[in-house]
């Protein structure tokens, strides 16, 4: 059985310019011990999906309005607010994108490190402060019994990106997501911490929800990759599947539209348009309009995720009905 | 830390410096004297009172010595109290603002707080409002509507507190201190409740909230252990301000309970033109303001690391 | 310019053509509208400046027109017409409210006093000695103060006053406040170092002492009042801008605005102050009610405006004296003032709300 | 030849105080120190390097915004270092700049059109009807429909904010363009757009640009010449597709090694360099190379001695002590 | 947002709960220790305990007899300080012996010699003799010590000189030790109220060890009236002052009639705020209050007929006219205003103490001298004198100011005077009122239309009341002056016939009022709430109460 199982998510905003379907009808599982990547560009939903299994959806505005996410039997949407506190941190732990302001900047590191033991374990402070010391060692900060007594903003941003991946490891979650835990980081660093994350799990065995809009990231890192747009999965595969036989018009667009692959003076492949209002409600594929490959079809029909060989699937309707065979676009000759 | 305290201090010399140089004048430009009574004294009575306080040489010459005797710690007498100096009025009359102060202090902090609090958790619905709507009430009502309120339903119709007076312990357990002190603190629960709210939502938003509730916290502690203390740092800026305030600007309380506190007889020396009284009272209030200020600079920082150096 | 990007030149853009944009306001606006309790508070605080400004026309009565024999009469009270012969010239017409009549007949007992005041009710005459009493038509919805003046009209005109001198002086304020804080956080530096000691020294003095030695130094000078009062409460709001002017000044946009090579005080009104107007108009909402109460206070002080004139201050301390003999002396100013107060400081939380940019998203 | 653009030996430091009363001065922050630096007219130079190491107050400080310690900027021969603040503001339109954040360099109190007539009248005023003519006119050159011209910053999205934020920067008629990672903040299919923008507009329009990235990929489709800082100074320079593919300076090499590439085979193939630690701090930055205590190649001789830029190779420039030993 | 579970609101308003109790807790045991003894007090326990609790008004200034100004500061000396005389238990016209055991006078009432009792002492054992007035009057008429009432005593002989310096021996001066226990005084003309007069406090003397063991003779801020140092000669001695708060004085043994002193001991508070004092009354922690607030008397009336009292006082409400200013300067014109002033309707309707309707400038109880009866409410009249003074019907009448102190009685009849000028004579008038002070420069300096004013006699006798008005008076204010005016007030001086020089002082009077420089409005009287309690305490026209003859009943008294 898988380990985390969520089906027909929706998450909508009800906000004063309309509901905002941040998350439409989203479908996937994760299997112990894998990486699986989210990747879309922002306001494509892959954040509030990650938020909705851990109800850290603001509410109001935010609802979930319908789905379930089995996890060892229990449904985290559904389940009792403390059922689900308890596995909040223990058995499901987050590290977020800016380290910079998800520390609490009032409390020293020591305090927020040993929180999830003494919230979920009740072990004594002494004890926990231990093993506080030795997980901030373990993800390579070194004089850690000093330094934990310090607070967040006397790190610098790598170093509390560092101590928020002890935090989020240090109960030994099943399931560790990480929401873009690298965009707000150097170059140079976010290589270290990458590589940090795929140490602590391969110690660890933690599962791994990799959330990012960086599709490089994606090809260095994860096993599997969702690839999101307009609150929906359009494909889902494993990487190399993703990268090499790519099945939505989406995902080959955004691989074709990066520069490292473009000669100089060669203009760059452009995805035209802008993505949809998710305020509005439309039919048919929402990236229809700024799809090269667009039929009349796409307009009328929805999209579902369709399996195509196994483990590949993709909502892709020309695709599907064998329409088209490469989503790439045409007129873009790669560099490489 | 202690360079920046000490600094601070320092500042109150041109402050009390110009503080007093500004009072001076403009007590003097103010009409009326000292002296000048219904029944009117001849001029020459008026005369010699004038000579026997120094009131009769050039302004720049009374200004001069004044400022003297001022670095020795040296106000002057009163012209209102003929057997005390500036000095022991103060010295009588502060402790007992100061008690009331400090209660009303409390009272505020703890009304305050709690409301704010209470509404910042239940964003924009009934425990929202309510406890707002509540507190607001403390600046609703001015203090001299509340007080004899206040007076009239627990001093007269239920007998809990004096209505009047500074006299010691009538009513056990109630204290007379109790209903000028809870007419003085409603005013600034308001304040205190509103700053709470605002610092509480602005902190309840913020990233590391949402860290905290990742990790399972439970919701009273991150209100406690998470928010609070961000959520509370407009308030101890507010606070510096607000306690010099409730100690220096409690004068209608004290006339309304008939307190003998240092307010009251801050007010009556404007009226009695006792200059060397108003002078004390000002610079007494000056520095009480900039050490509060100073203080809730200092626990600000105690809160805040990053501005801990 | 872009000479030749496009071969065909596009027609010439009529203005009708333009799709107008919802700038911050309108958008801050919608936010309020959805405010229940802002929204309440902005309407309730309308219709008060409304009545105060319009009802006193209509009641009747003016503020200072006294009716000393009536005194204070209970809202809603029957009033009697006494007349009075004289020996020489006209009967002399006054008017006595129910309540009063217990003065008149103070020597009569409880049930001689009741069986006469049915009659009189009833619209007979009665007569007494000199005095003729009869039924008056005349009616005091707020009843009226101890000198017979209609209370109704008085809250109203004192609101006016009120209102003024909230308004008044926290425009003082806003100027003094705004002018000062931008021009301090703009030039930065030296000059802001400078200007900001001195406020801070402004600051240290009790503030109510400035304004008590204000007013007895000038004398109850109304225009004057307000000056006071919004010269010494302009502090805080230069505070707050040159906080906030400091905040945008590193912001790109006012970078972009330099780099066009703009002067400064283009900046400064065009860039800065627009960005700031948030903040000013939220603190002057809640500092129109401080105003307010401090004008309430130097009323208690006996330092509020001239009589006959009043304020709602000047009303209330007059009211709170008669607590226990004419309530409502007490209550009807008092609500008005309340409500406005709370009002203004719903609205002043709710336009917080409205015009954060945090919020901007819901 | 005289170049379009000279930086000579340009410093920005920031002092640091302490001090309640007596406020003296402990020391400086060296964001910028000691750059020289060359550009032709119509050339696009590429600068890369890490947050904090100098390229925004490099930038602000070649755009005025910020005073320059010492050194000069020189302008088509004109040292924008020494004439008056006047002078410098009316020289202002040659040079203009497009920040990184699109949501905070637009004034949010301001229609599109009030941004960019404001930013025309800065050369020659014109009436209401031009004006409106100008404005549509500099819509459509950066892709925005006219009619919107009314609308504000917020009712447009990121993409199209740059494009305004472009516009602007264009609407002086500008000699001299400083792009501060402007497309950082977007998206990757939105990215594209704005980069084939810029690129397509310096081209028609001829513009000298230095455009700012930490992204080394995204200079290297955009500019002819990349110079990489560190801790601000120039640790590299020279034409883009070299300095990309045969990085000479270790720093470089690492910033290249460190950009994933969106392939899993060439990533599970390649060797990485994960330098260790943080950048230092400009506060108190090592001595001799300030690079050294990353380096993988670091020997003694690095802590005591500063390097230079040098020539290395034709075009290429350097600032490293073994050069020619690896 | 974050949802208070139910559990998380019981805690929080557990913690808050605890915080408050702890609070006041700590509040209260740090009170409870430092306030016992004897400070407290109610009602029984002080009716009981013979202790009367009351409050004078406003903090006294001073408790220096010579330096006293006001009635605040004279109710409480009255207890510590006994002078030649005494008042009577209900007889203000009567004196009773005080330090003097008795004394006589010549014909012309011009020479006095008080004879002090033997066994009156100071309550530092000392024992009070004729020097120690001398040395009294000599501290009063030192010119440097600057006692604003040294003028009282230049009906001395040669006192005047003295304070002026042109002599410089105070023998001369008329006021003679002829023994330790015979005190002569020497007037410069006849003076048949002295008697009233030496009740006041210029008159009363200091004990000058105390005095100049403290300070020089004329040492103003002398720490000698301070509780611990304060030495009395009166029924009571001084137990301790806090200023603002409370004066307690106990019993004086030493007291020569101190058999007679029926009270252990007197609470002076200094309660301001009348609003205040009346809640006080009301919680049962006054015996007596020194004024009813405005608004409270018809209730008390009315409610309570029991707990107000309402005694006539020496008095009189009037307007200061500038006669300097036109149309002020015409006499017409200020006989139509005081015409046009319906005083019965403002003493029944606002002030409703009990006032008199001024008639006259001097009030009803001035021993012998009949109060006139010369300006009557009379619109027709006044609107005649106007026309004839030039404006018929109002018409060209320039509008003026009244100036008046802020206090709610003072505006409330200001404004119901504006009002009816209005109406009878179509003049428009405006307020101004002012800060105390400010309002006292304003009239001192004449720098007034219409002024509020009042005046208070010091004793019984006409002549309190009518000689500010002779030409340059420092209390007269008006720029208003009339030789014959002047002629009669100095006639009366000479006059050693009492009824003779009433008559004249009749007469003088009268030419004032023919020519008023003042708006009379009323006669005092003094309204305060006062318990069944408390015994002897008599309608007195001077408000002076010798303390000694005030008791309480020790039983419990009728529930209000």
């Amino acid at each position: 059985m898988a380990l985390l199982e969520v089906e027909n998510l929706r998450t909508y905003f009800y906000t004063r310019a309309g509901i905002v379907r941040a998350v439409d009808n989203v479908s996937f599982t994760l299997e112990q011990g894998e990486t699986m990547g989210i990747v879309g560009e922002s306001g494509s939903g892959k954040s509030v999906t990650c938020y909705s299994l851990l109800g850290l959806i603001p509410r109001p505005p935010g609802r979930i309005v319908s789905g379930s996410a089995l996890f060892g039997g229990v449904d985290l949407l559904s389940c009792p607010k403390e059922q689900l506190r308890r596995i909040q941190g223990k058995r499901i732990s987050m590290i977020f994108q800016d380290p910079m302001t998800s520390l609490n900047p009032y409390m020293r590191v020591s305090d927020q490190l040993v929180e999830p033991l003494l919230v979920h374990d009740r072990m004594s402070r002494s004890q926990a402060l231990t093993k506080a010391i030795a997980s901030l060692e373990e993800v390579g900060i070194q004089d850690a019994a000093n330094r934990i007594n310090l607070y967040p903003h006397q790190f610098s941003g790598g170093m509390r990106q560092r101590v928020m991946i002890a935090m989020a490891l240090i109960s030994r979650p099943e399931i560790l997501i990480a929401d873009e835990p690298t965009t707000a980081l150097d170059v140079t660093v976010q290589a270290q911490i990458l590589e940090l994350i795929r140490q602590r799990q391969k110690d660890l065995g933690t599962a791994v929800i990799f959330i990012t809009h960086d599709l490089g990231v994606v090809a260095s890192f994860c096993n599997r990759v969702n690839v999101m747009y307009a609150g929906r999965i359009v494909e889902s595969a494993p990487t190399d599947e993703i990268f090499n036989r790519p099945m939505h018009p989406y995902n080959a667009s955004l691989q074709q539209s990066i520069p490292a692959l473009h000669k100089k003076g060669q203009a760059l492949f452009t995805i035209p348009g802008f993505p949809p209002d998710l305020t509005v409600e439309f039919h048919g594929c929402p990236f229809a309009s700024r799809c090269a490959h667009a039929g009349d079809i796409c307009k009328e029909q929805d999209p579902a995720l369709k399996q195509i060989v196994p483990g590949h699937k993709t909502s892709c309707i020309r695709f599907q009905c064998g329409e088209i065979a490469d989503v790439r676009s045409k007129n873009f000759v790669s560099a490489v | 830390m202690i360079k920046v305290i000490v600094g601070r201090l320092l500042q109150l010399i041109p402050v009390l410096g110009i503080i007093l140089t500004l009072t001076f004048f403009m007590s003097k430009v103010v009409p009326g004297g000292p002296f000048s009574a219904e029944r009117q004294a001849t001029p020459e009575v008026i005369a010699k009172l004038n000579a026997y306080y120094g009131l009769d040489r050039p302004l720049w010459e009374q200004y001069l010595t004044y400022l003297g005797n001022v670095v020795r710690f040296n106000f002057g007498p009163s012209y209102t109290y003929q057997s005390e100096s500036v000095n022991e009025v103060i010295a009588r009359a502060f402790p007992i603002s100061l008690q009331i102060g400090t209660l009303a202090f409390c009272i505020a902090l703890i009304i305050g707080v709690t409301a704010g609090v209470v509404a910042a958790a239940n964003k924009n619905k009934l425990w929202d409002y309510f406890p707002m709507s509540l507190s607001m009430l403390g600046i609703c009502l001015p203090t001299f509507v509340l007080g004899p309120i206040l007076a009239l339903v627990f001093g007269l119709v239920l007998k809990l507190a004096p209505v009047s007076g500074w006299y010691g312990l009538n009513y056990v357990p109630f204290h007379p201190m109790i209903m000028p002190a809870v007419t003085l603190g409603l005013f600034y629960a308001a304040y205190i409740a509103r700053l709470t709210r605002g610092g509480m939502l602005d902190i309840l938003s913020q990233d590391f909230i949402r860290t905290a509730r990742a990790k399972g916290v439970p919701d009273h502690e991150i209100l406690l252990k998470h928010a609070l203390r961000g959520g509370l740092l407009p308030v101890v800026a507010f606070l510096g301000p607000a306690f010099a305030g409730l100690i220096s600007g409690s004068f209608v309380v004290e006339k309304v309970f008939n307190v003998p506190g240092l307010g009251q007889e801050f007010i009556k020396s404007v009226f009695n033109r006792d200059y060397p009284l108003i002078l004390g009272t000002v610079a007494f209030f000056g520095t009480l303001i900039v050490l509060f200020n100073l203080v809730s600079d200092i626990v600000q920082a105690l809160l805040d690391p990053k501005s801990r150096k | 310019m872009a000479t030749g990007t496009a071969s065909i030149e596009p027609a010439p853009i009529r203005a009708d053509e333009l799709v107008q944009g919802t700038s911050l306001w309108k958008d801050a606006w919608f936010r309020l509208r959805k405010n229940h309790v802002a929204l309440f508070g902005l309407y309730t605080f309308c219709t008060i400046a409304l009545l105060c400004l319009v009802v006193p026309f209509f009641t009747g009565y003016t503020y200072e027109q006294t009716e000393i024999s009536l005194k204070a009469s209970a809202p809603m009270e029957p009033i009697f017409l006494r007349t009075e012969a004289r020996k020489a010239g006209e009967p002399k017409k006054s008017f006595i409210a129910l309540s009063n009549l217990e003065d008149e007949f103070l020597e009569k007992s409880q049930s001689d006093r009741k069986a006469i005041v049915a009659k009189i009710a009833e619209g007979e005459v009665y007569q007494e000695g000199r005095n003729t009493y009869q039924r008056s038509s005349q009616r005091h919805v707020f009843g009226t103060d101890p000198l017979g003046r209609d209370l109704l009209t008085r809250v109203l005109v004192g609101g006016r006053i009120s209102l003024a001198v909230g308004f008044a002086a926290t425009l003082v304020s806003v100027c003094i406040g705004v002018l000062w804080g931008a021009t301090a956080g703009f030039a930065g530096g030296k000059i802001d170092t400078v200007m900001m000691r001195f406020a801070d020294i402004l600051y240290a003095l009790p503030f109510t002492v400035i304004v008590i030695l204000l007013m007895v130094m000038f004398g109850r000078n109304f225009i004057l009042l307000f000056v006071a009062i919004g010269a010494v409460e302009w502090l805080n709001m230069a505070r707050i801008v040159r906080g906030q002017i400091i905040s945008l000044k590193n912001q790109e946009f006012i970078e972009a605005a330099i780099s066009l090579g703009l002067p400064s005080h283009r900046i400064l009104f065009r860039h800065l102050i627009p960005n700031v107007i948030g903040s000013i108009i939220i603190y002057a909402t809640l500092t129109v009610p401080n105003v307010m109460l401090l004008e309430a206070v130097l009323s208690f002080l006996g330092l509020g405006v001239q009589p006959p004139l009043s304020s709602w201050g000047v009303l209330i301390d007059e009211g709170s004296r008669t607590m226990e003999t004419s309530i409502w002396l007490l209550v009807c100013p008092a609500i008005f003032f309340s409500l406005t107060l709370f009002c203004l400081n719903f609205l002043g939380d709710g336009l917080r709300d409205a015009l954060d940019p945090k919020a901007s998203k819901d | 030849m005289s170049m379009f653009l000279e930086l000579e030996n340009l410093k920005a430091h920031f002092p640091i105080y302490r001090g309640a009363i007596f406020r003296r001065q402990i020391g400086s922050v060296k964001a910028v120190d000691g750059i020289n630096l060359q550009l032709r007219k119509g050339e696009i130079l590429g600068l890369v390097g890490e947050s904090g190491c100098g390229k925004s107050t490099l930038a602000r400080t070649i755009m005025q915004l910020i005073p320059t310690t010492e050194g000069a900027v020189i302008l088509e021969g004109r040292n924008l270092s020494e004439i008056s603040r006047r002078a410098v503001r009316t020289e202002r339109v040659n040079f203009q700049m497009i920040f990184q954040d699109p949501y905070a360099s637009l004034n949010p109190r301001m229609t599109v059109y009030d941004a960019l007539a404001e930013a025309i009248q800065t050369r020659q005023q014109f009436d209401k009807k031009l004006l409106l003519e100008k404005v549509g006119r500099l819509m459509r050159t950066v892709g925005l429909p006219a009619n919107q011209m009314r609308r504000y910053p917020h009712e447009f999205s990121g993409g199209q904010r740059q494009r305004i934020a472009v516009a602007r920067a264009l609407a002086p008629q500008p000699k001299l363009i400083i792009a501060d990672e402007p497309v950082s903040a977007l998206d990757v299919s939105i990215q594209s757009q704005i980069l084939n923008l810029i690129a397509k507009l310096s081209q028609e329009m001829h513009l000298t640009m230095i455009f700012i990235s930490h992204d080394i990929s995204v200079v290297k489709y955009i500019s002819d010449r990349i110079a990489v800082m560190y801790l601000g100074r120039l640790v590299e320079l020279g034409p883009a597709t070299e300095v990309v593919e045969k990085p000479l300076h270790p720093y470089t090499k690492a910033l290249v090694s460190a950009i994933p590439i969106p392939d899993p085979q060439v990533e599970r193939r390649r060797q990485r360099i994960i330098l260790q630690g943080d950048p230092p701090s400009p506060t108190s930055p090592p001595a001799g190379c300030a690079f050294h205590p990353r380096c993988p190649y670091a020997i003694a001789a690095c802590k005591a001695q500063r390097p230079e830029l040098e020539q290395k190779e034709r075009h290429r420039f350097a600032a490293w002590i073994r050069i020619g030993e690896i | 947002m974050l949802g208070f579970s139910r559990n998380d609101m019981k805690k929080l308003i557990a913690l808050v709960a605890l915080l408050i109790i702890g609070g006041l807790v700590l509040f209260g045991v740090g009170h409870t220790n430092s306030t016992k003894e004897g400070y407290s007090l109610t009602l029984q326990e002080a009716n009981k305990n013979k202790i009367l609790l009351l409050t004078v008004g406003s903090e006294p200034r001073t408790l220096d007899p010579q330096q006293a100004q006001g009635v605040t500061e004279h109710h409480i000396i009255m207890a510590m300080i006994e002078g030649l005389v005494a008042p009577s238990i209900d007889d203000q016209s009567k004196a009773v012996p005080g330090m003097a055991d008795h004394w006589e006078h010549n014909d012309d009432y011009s020479v006095w010699t008080f004879h002090i009792g033997e066994n009156r002492k100071w309550s530092n054992g000392d024992p009070v003799t004729a020097e120690d007035f001398v040395f009294s009057y000599k501290r009063m008429l030192t010119a440097s010590f600057g006692a604003q009432y040294s003028e009282n005593l230049f009906i001395l002989k040669g006192a005047e000189d003295y304070y002026r310096g042109k002599i410089t021996d105070f023998e001369q001066v008329g006021v003679k030790a002829l023994d330790d226990h015979t005190l002569r005084i020497e007037l410069v003309g006849p003076t048949p109220y002295l008697l009233s007069l030496v009740q006041h406090d210029s008159w009363l003397p200091v004990n000058p060890k105390a005095v100049l063991s403290f300070g020089k003779i004329d040492t103003r801020d002398s720490k000698w009236t301070s509780a611990e140092n304060f030495v009395a000669n009166g029924p009571f001695k001084m137990k301790s002052w806090r200023p603002n708060d409370v004066i307690e004085v106990v019993r004086n043994p030493l007291y020569w009639d101190a058999g007679n002193v029926k009270l252990n001991g007197i609470n002076f508070y200094s309660i301001e705020n009348s609003n205040t004092g009346e809640r006080a009354f009301q919680a049962g922690q006054l015996h007596k209050t020194d004024q009813v607030p405005l608004d409270k008397v018809p209730y008390y009336r009315r409610r309570h007929p029991d707990l107000i009292r309402i005694d006539p006082y020496e008095g009189v409400y009037f307007y200061r006219i500038n006669v300097a200013r036109k149309p002020l300067d015409n006499p017409k014109v200020r006989l139509a205003l005081n015409l046009a002033v319906d005083r019965d309707a403002i003493v029944k309707n606002i002030l409703r103490e009990d006032q008199r309707p001024a008639t006259g400038y001097t009030p009803p109880g001035m021993g012998d001298y009949q109060p006139l009866n010369k300006i009557a409410y009379d619109p027709e009249r006044a609107r005649q004198l106007l026309a004839e003074a030039g404006y018929p019907h109002g018409k060209g009448f320039p509008k003026f100011t009244i100036h008046f102190n802020t206090v709610e009685s003072h505006r409330a009849i200001a404004e119901a005077i504006q009002q009816m000028w209005k109406e009878e004579l179509n003049i428009d008038v405006s307020l101004e009122n002012q800060e105390w002070k400010v309002y006292l420069d304003t009239q001192n300096s004449k720098n007034y239309d219409l002024s509020r004013s009042g005046w208070i006699g010091d004793f019984m006798d006409p002549v309190t009341f009518l000689s500010m008005w002779t030409t340059g008076n420092g209390n007269n204010n008006t720029n208003w002056g009339n030789p014959k005016f002047d002629a009669f007030i100095e006639q009366a001086a000479r006059t050693g016939d009492p009824q003779a020089r009433l008559d004249i002082l009749h007469r003088a009077e009268d030419l004032f009022l023919s020519e008023p420089p003042v708006v009379l409005v009323y006669w005092y009287t003094n309204a305060y709430l006062l318990e069944p309690s408390v015994q002897n305490w008599n309608p007195l026209v001077l408000g002076n109460h010798n303390y000694k003859y005030i008791d309480l009943k020790a039983e419990r008294e009728p529930a209000k």
